[in-house]
């Protein structure tokens, strides 16, 4: 992937299995938001594959979709700056994610028959649950926009876990949270994992990153540098080099 | 409450006095001076400049207590912990015991009115209604999904020129003209919207604009297939279970016509904004990226709304043509857009009882004001700006549909 | 007398009161932090301080001087310059462009050259993409740029909202160096929101606790970082 | 051949009247964002003060060149007054709302101004005098480009490099530029927001003005509605070079120009917008952004 | 009970030039009548209502109109607008006098028998235009121009058939040009290259003017011919020395004729200025209506049709009445040209 000269992806590959979370990290600009970019289509790589087999099913390449087709083949992404539908509602923002599994057209909308209302009701439904599982269902009715940033956050992720999806891709999602919000959204990935969610997940908040990840990939300049289990990778000396710097405690004195 | 606290001081005072000499030197060419350049001369007129000074002096002061009155009144709503910024229409409007009553007295003057009314005035009555229904169709496509259409006139001509032509030349009645115009304007609503859909915001703009006037220029240029500028004439009214209708009668029928009509717009459009296409459609407004990564198919989505609202401006024309018995490209003209877009953001876009009030006041407005004669114009423009300055969000403002109780606590349901 | 007072400073968007009488004061030379939960009100004392989100009672005096009723331009006139969160680079203007308008109101060429290479010295990778549009910038390169624009400004008074969100830890500490070496270098006075907590209140000399839009809680940054309610709900201890 | 050069220099100078328009209209449309569809009026408003000046004027008998530039001066003055107030009025007290909202209050705007026009002057067509000397030394190519269609060119062609240079280099260019991304940020840098936006107006008003003044001369007549089409045809040439791109205005307006006039050479006149429209839709699919608009993908 | 006659057209905006006039001579004539104590001592009262040229305000005019019982009306202005509110009059047995609608359906089709009009059609005034330009300025190659408009491009349409029917001339060019555009120098480049040596236009002055100028600066001094709607001082103001030698057609002079005069000095005395366009053909109508309404002794309209139909009138434009499609008899059209700024006839 290049813009304009600038490399931003350089033949970067990375695995993911079924009900691991993958953390991705590096320096800024090291292309981590432009990966996820790729993978969810809104940018097309110039080389390589990106492919995805579904638990029983058969694999499928993913590059040359369009951003909706891939979200319907089961990956889900949040973004890093904020992405909400402001004006809408917290329950609606869910209900849109729910869009790509529900099928309820044009003339469904106007005879509202039985199938449409059933679907409604089982989207609210799902909605619901959804949000409570994320904390958020006592804001249901709050325009998205109202929210505390760290409330935006979950509903990003609420909205996500809409889609359904096989794959939640993550960018940054403690960013701007305080520690023991930091630690509320540990225990939320945790569970999402332990339902058999696989997760990838980019984050600068390290103790995060080493407490969940099954496995990291560390990428510098869109190359990868390093990648092994949250062990290796602390000692690695050029991630210590390129990114975490010299160790330094960060607990509180 | 006491009455706010408004007083002018000097200090308004100059400032009003500032603001009136300005307008004064603003005016000066125009007012003042009257040329007559094929005679080389002019005529000068002073006491225009008096005039303009006076009314600018005391608009000025009365705008200035307007603000005083109104920061007053925001203060201490603050203190009481009062909403702010709300529209007294809206809260009108949402105030429970209001909304029945309002309504059914509506209904009941919409059904009667042709009894109790002139023809000449259910003629204007259709008109406007004409107008509601188009403001809804428009109101999918800008309000809604918030893509800027500024040649929505040109599907209301296609409407009224399937009519036409397929009355001109297989006598097709105007019940069946009906479907086969909106069709067809969707159909063009596609056609047109396939290439331009991927464009943001201002630039679907004036490709729109492009396109109305290409369709306008197509019907007055191409003479074999349009009839050109001279138009096309004798369309024939709707008929009533082939009965003839007195000039009186039919237009009393085409007013319980459009009624009804309008009533299956309202019904429809609501049932649209409350579904699942109408919640993409709204998302799509808000955040085009965050849609597509949420699995909505841009495109698709945006062309049903696009084709949808081309649908109702195909069945507004066929009965504007039907209507007025005679069209011509000219009545087809970029001017025509625009109201059409006023109606839907005066309205509040999304909003369709806004919708339909505005429409009601943008399109009767001028009609009343007919005695003003030139004056009847500049009123119209000054009323635009007027409104939005006012009500910047228009009349009345969309509310988000709400799925749950407020307040109630779901946590105890299963996760 | 202190370089900037809030004193029962309320405020509200619309009709939601996020902010209750809010007083508070910085003395010249300090590091103030700001900490609270999400939606405490933070971000919004800096909008009110900087004249964004005009208060709704109450008064704010920097260098004595009222500034509550002013336009956000004659306050950051004053010597008052804020770091918003998320950012707001111009997206379209290079890197280079907005470290210049970061020094708008300046008149001194020399000096804003000097400063030039300063932040460029501090933040390599900005020299690198000074032709690149800022909009183009990764979320850590932007926060590096937001930052440098508000040196450029050469305040008085800093107000950084969050300004580690976002970043690699390396840079995350590079930047409250840089923190405290403008408060030590320039004598910058800074108010600084932040979510790193135990970060924020090692660099601080003072601090202020916010809850539900209210302070509850004022006092030197060390005995913050003692205190155990603190730790436990700040601190993720 | 022969006819080719003619078409072409037709082609260019309708393109550098459109361009005249077009760059007021991209300045303001670039700041803030508003399809500013009252910007043609200003032109009229321009033009008229133009008329209405030099007809004062010539009751005393001022030698040409000072007409023209005492004309020039009235039209620049009172339509950049108009600008400003118009933004003051109908554009500032709607900050922050919808969009649209704007956009009607300057479809109003529009509607109003050209009827108070009609009201205090006149509704007809009148006389525009021939304030732009012929030049003797262009006689011999009267037929392919005359003293006017210089001027224009010449014009178009100053203007936009002044309006490039002061938009990049200067003070309030950039402030201008800033302003138009980010609003609030602008502000938290110190600029006056406010000001700054008049100043756009003023400017492109002031532009406008120019364009009046010229094109009237050129074209010989006025009245209070042309406006109207110098304005959608100023929009569509802004667009088709990338909004809010000084060179782009004028490069789209050329487009739009030689289109407009190869159509009606060698095709037809009937359908000579067709051809325009037609283009632009051509060009908008395949740079979405206009020629010179950025087309990067949005960073998310 | 009054006699209610409806006067309706355009009467403000751009068009209210063309409208306002119609008014005039409506105010005039039903002045002059209720001076004399108004018809069988019933007074005129005329109920002015603006359509704005627009076929679906037209429509409602017409419904006002009788609504408040109106049962002839002088009007409509433009032939759209005419066309859309006739259907409406017809049904309501309303009689309906145009002096400026020209389209010539109006007449011809036969839908409206309702229907008469004080103005020549466009394929009569085509005719002239045609003949005149064959015959008298001996063109071989004919271009012909309009303005796409309902008016100019009606008319271009028979000159176009005429062009084409006559085995001695060649049509050169047939063109709309775009009204209110900046600039024609790319029509006039294409006329010059068609090798025309005449150029027929339909429309109305302003375009006239900017063609003419342009052709003119481009040195082309072929003949330029056009009609009614460049008939206007106007056009001779705005073009200055380049409006020299174009030929128009319009209504034959009426300054000789003593009716014409008087109306036309009653309107300086009443309104302190010049009449403006139509004034002679309203005020042709507006006699002949209420020629009409005394004969037959009030508005029951077979009568009043039998005696437009019947009875010859004195007017402006001399002694006439209406054939039975609702066209005057007799010859109301002069071909004029610019002699020293002023438009003089020829014929
Ligand atoms: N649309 C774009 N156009 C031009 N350059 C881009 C674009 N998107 C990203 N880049 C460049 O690509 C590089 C990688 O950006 P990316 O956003 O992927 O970084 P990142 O690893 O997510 O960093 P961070 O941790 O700071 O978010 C950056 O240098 C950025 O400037
Ligand atoms: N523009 C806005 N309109 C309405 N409410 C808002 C707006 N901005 C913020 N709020 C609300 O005001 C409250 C305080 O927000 P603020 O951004 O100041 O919090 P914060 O302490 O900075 O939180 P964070 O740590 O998430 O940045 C929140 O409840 C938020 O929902
Ligand atoms: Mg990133
Ligand atoms: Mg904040």
């Amino acid at each position: 992937m290049e813009f304009g000269g600038i490399r931003a992806l350089d033949a970067f590959d990375l695995q993911l299995r079924q009900g691991e979370i993958v953390a991705l990290i590096g320096p800024n600009g090291a292309g981590k938001t432009t990966f996820f970019n790729c993978l969810t289509g809104l940018y097309r790589p110039t080389r390589g594959e990106l492919l995805l087999t579904p638990p029983g099913g058969e694999t499928r390449g993913l590059v040359g979709l369009k951003p909706n087709e891939i979200t319907e083949q089961g990956l889900a992404r949040t973004f890093q700056n904020i992405r909400l539908f402001p004006r809408m509602t917290v329950l609606e923002n869910v209900m849109i994610g729910l869009h790509c599994r529900t099928r309820a057209g044009v003339l469904g909308a106007i005879f509202r028959g039985p199938a449409t209302r059933k679907e409604e009701k089982e989207t609210i439904a799902a909605s619901l649950r959804l949000l409570s599982k994320t904390g958020l269902a006592d804001l249901a009715d709050e325009p998205a926009r109202n929210l505390p940033y760290g409330a935006q956050r979950r509903l990003e992720i609420a909205r996500a876990l809409a889609t359904d999806p096989l794959v939640l891709l993550l960018d940054e999602p403690a960013a701007g949270m305080n520690p023991q919000e930091t630690l509320e959204l540990d225990e939320l990935i945790c569970r999402l994992r332990d339902e058999g969610l696989s997760i990838l997940l980019i984050e600068h908040d390290m103790k995060l990153v080493m407490s969940l990840s099954d496995h990291i990939f560390v990428m510098d300049y869109g190359r990868k540098i390093a990648e092994g289990s949250p062990v290796e990778v602390r000692r690695n000396p050029e991630v210590i080099k390129a990114y975490l710097g010299e160790e330094e405690s960060d607990a509180p004195a | 409450m006491a009455a706010p606290n408004v007083r002018l001081t000097w200090g308004d005072t100059g400032r009003a006095l500032l603001t009136s000499l300005w307008f004064v030197f603003l005016t000066f060419p125009f007012l003042a001076v009257k040329i007559n350049p094929a005679e080389q001369t002019v005529l000068w007129r002073w006491p225009n400049l008096i005039h303009v000074a006076v009314t600018t002096f005391l608009l000025s002061l009365a705008a200035c207590l307007y603000r005083q009155y109104r920061e007053a009144r925001l203060d201490r709503k603050t203190e009481d912990d009062l909403p702010v910024g709300h529209n007294p229409l809206h809260l009108l409007w949402t105030r429970p015991g209001v909304r029945l009553p309002l309504l059914a007295g509506a209904s009941a003057i919409a059904l009667v009115f042709p009894l109790l009314f002139s023809t000449y005035q259910t003629n204007i009555m259709i008109t406007a209604l004409l107008y509601v229904m188009l403001g809804l169709g428009l109101n999918i496509v800008v309000g809604v999904a918030g893509l800027l259409d500024l040649g929505y006139v040109a599907f209301y001509a296609v409407g009224a020129y399937s009519y036409a032509l397929l009355n001109l030349h297989f006598g097709i009645g105007f019940w069946t003209a009906l479907p086969l115009g909106a069709l067809l304007a969707a159909l063009f609503g596609i056609l047109l919207g396939f290439p331009v859909l991927r464009l943001r915001g201002d630039y679907l703009a004036i490709v729109t604009l492009g396109f109305g006037e290409i369709i306008r220029l197509i019907l007055e240029n191409w003479n074999d297939f349009s009839h050109g500028p001279s138009g096309i004439a004798n369309i024939p009214r709707p008929g009533f279970f082939g009965l003839d209708l007195s000039l009186e009668g039919s237009i009393t029928y085409l007013y319980y016509l459009m009624l009804g009509l309008v009533l299956f717009t309202v019904f429809v459009v609501n049932r649209l904004q409350n579904s699942r296409i109408g919640r993409a459609w709204f998302a799509l407004r808000e955040d085009e990226i965050a849609c597509q990564a949420m699995g909505i198919d841009k495109t698709r989505t945006k062309l049903t709304a696009f084709a949808l609202g081309a649908t109702w401006a195909g069945m507004a024309g066929v009965i504007f043509a039907a209507k007025t018995t005679f069209i011509n490209p000219a009545s087809f003209t970029f001017l025509e857009s625009a109201i059409i877009l006023c109606i839907v953001v005066l309205g509040g876009m999304g909003s369709i009882i806004g919708v339909i009030l505005a429409a009601l006041l943008l399109i009767l407005l001028p009609e009343y004001l007919r005695p003003l004669a030139d004056y009847r114009m500049l009123a119209f423009g000054t009323v635009l700006v007027a409104m939005m300055v006012f009500r910047p969000r228009g009349l009345i403002s969309p509310v988000r549909r709400t799925y749950t109780v407020r307040g109630r606590t779901i946590s105890d349901e299963p996760a | 007398m202190p370089l900037l007072e809030l004193r029962d400073v309320s405020a509200a968007y619309g009709n939601i009161q996020v902010l209750h009488e809010i007083s508070l004061q910085v003395a010249e030379g300090e590091i103030i932090t700001l900490i609270g939960a999400n939606g405490a009100g933070k971000s919004t004392i800096l909008m009110c301080i900087s004249g964004v989100v005009p208060p709704r009672r109450g008064g704010i005096f920097f260098k004595g001087k009222a500034i509550h009723n002013l336009p956000p331009e004659q306050i950051v006139r004053l010597g008052l310059c804020q770091v918003p969160e998320g950012r707001h680079i111009f997206p379209g203007l290079t890197v280079r462009e907005n470290l210049d308008l970061g020094a708008f109101l300046r008149r001194d060429p020399v000096g804003i050259r000097d400063d030039l290479d300063y932040v460029y010295a501090l933040f390599p990778i900005l020299y690198e993409r000074r032709h690149q549009p800022g909009g183009n910038l990764s979320g850590g390169e932007q926060q590096m740029l937001a930052i440098s624009r508000a040196l450029m400004a050469k305040p008085a008074l800093l107000l950084l909202d969050e300004p580690s969100m976002g970043l690699a830890p390396l840079v995350t500490r590079q930047i409250f160096a840089i923190i405290r070496r403008i408060n030590r270098e320039h004598n910058t006075t800074i108010l600084l929101v932040e979510q790193k907590a135990s970060m924020a209140l090692k660099t601080a000399h003072r601090g202020y606790v916010l809850e539900n839009g209210r302070i509850v809680l004022a006092d030197q940054a060390g005995m913050l970082l003692a205190n155990e309610d603190i730790q436990r709900a700040y601190l993720g201890v | 051949m022969e006819y080719f050069v003619e078409l072409f220099f037709s082609g260019l100078t309708r393109g550098a009247i459109y361009a005249l328009i077009a760059l007021g209209y991209t300045m303001v449309y670039g700041i803030i964002g508003l399809i500013n569809f009252a910007h043609g009026e200003i032109y009229m408003i321009g033009a008229f003060t133009a008329l209405i000046a030099a007809t004062v004027l010539s009751l005393f008998n001022l030698p040409l060149p000072a007409l023209l530039f005492l004309s020039l001066a009235a039209a620049v003055i009172w339509a950049s007054a108009y600008g400003y107030t118009i933004e003051r009025v109908a554009y500032r007290p709607l900050r922050g709302a919808p969009r649209l909202s704007p956009l009607i209050s300057a479809i109003g705007m529009s509607i109003f101004l050209q009827n108070y026009v009609l009201l205090a002057q006149t509704p007809d067509f009148i006389p525009f005098p021939a304030l732009i000397p012929e030049f003797a030394a262009l006689e011999p190519y009267a037929g392919v480009v005359g003293s006017s269609d210089l001027v224009i060119l010449l014009s178009t062609a100053l203007i936009m490099l002044l309006l490039s240079l002061f938009i990049k280099f200067t003070r309030t260019g950039k402030a201008m530029r800033a302003t138009a991304q980010d609003r609030t940020m602008a502000a938290l840098v110190g600029i006056n927001v406010n000001r700054i936006i008049a100043a756009t107006f003023v400017v492109g008003s002031a532009l406008a003005a120019v364009g009046g003044l010229l094109i009237a001369s050129h074209v010989g007549q006025i009245n209070c509605f042309i406006g109207f089409i110098a304005g959608i045809k100023a929009f569509t040439a802004a667009v088709l070079g990338g909004i809010g791109s000084i060179p782009g205005a004028v490069l789209g307006s050329l487009i739009l120009g030689l289109t407009e006039s190869f159509a009606t050479g060698y095709v037809s006149s009937d359908y000579e917008d067709v051809f325009a429209f037609s283009l632009l839709v051509l060009i908008l699919i395949f740079r979405p952004a206009g020629l010179l608009g950025k087309t990067s993908t949005e960073k998310v | 009970e009054n006699i209610k006659i409806g006067v309706a057209g355009a009467h403000s905006g751009d068009l209210a030039s063309y409208g306002l006039p119609t008014v005039k001579a409506a105010e005039l004539v039903a002045g002059d009548i209720n001076a004399r104590g108004g018809i069988n001592g019933r007074q005129l009262e005329l109920l002015i209502e603006d359509d704005a040229c627009k076929p679906e305000i037209a429509t409602n005019t017409a419904t006002k109109l009788i609504s408040m019982g109106v049962k002839v009306v002088i009007g409509h202005i433009c032939s759209g607008a005419t066309k859309a509110a006739l259907p409406i009059y017809k049904e309501a047995g309303v009689i309906v006098i145009s002096p400026s609608a020209t389209n010539t359906e109006l007449t011809l089709s036969g839908d409206y028998p309702n229907f008469y009009r004080t103005i020549f059609s466009d394929n009569v005034q085509a005719r002239t235009i045609v003949d005149f330009t064959i015959n008298d300025l001996a063109a071989k190659k004919i271009a012909i121009l309009h303005d796409k408009g309902d008016y100019g491009k009606g008319l271009a349409e028979f000159a176009k058939t005429y062009v084409e029917e006559d085995e001695s001339v060649e049509l050169a060019l047939y063109e709309g040009v775009t009204p209110g555009a900046v600039d024609y120098s790319a029509v006039v480049q294409k006329i010059k290259r068609s090798g025309a040596d005449a150029v027929i236009y339909g429309g109305y002055h302003p375009e006239a003017s900017k063609i003419v100028t342009q052709m003119r600066r481009k040195k082309m001094t072929i003949p330029f011919v056009s009609d009614d709607g460049v008939k206007d001082d106007t056009f001779i103001k705005i073009a200055g020395e380049y409006a020299e030698g174009v030929y128009a057609t319009g209504p034959i002079d009426v300054t000789a004729n003593p009716i014409g005069k008087a109306a036309r000095e009653a309107h300086r005395r009443e309104y302190g200025s010049e009449p403006g366009a139509f004034f002679d053909n309203a005020y042709t109508a507006a006699l002949a209506l209420t020629n009409a309404l005394i004969k037959a002794g009030g508005t029951e309209s077979e009568a009043v049709a039998r005696v437009l139909r019947t009875e010859d009138v004195a007017t402006p434009f001399g002694a006439l009445h209406f054939d039975d499609q609702g066209d005057t008899t007799g010859a109301t059209l002069a071909i004029y040209r610019v002699v020293n700024g002023r438009y003089v006839p020829i014929r």
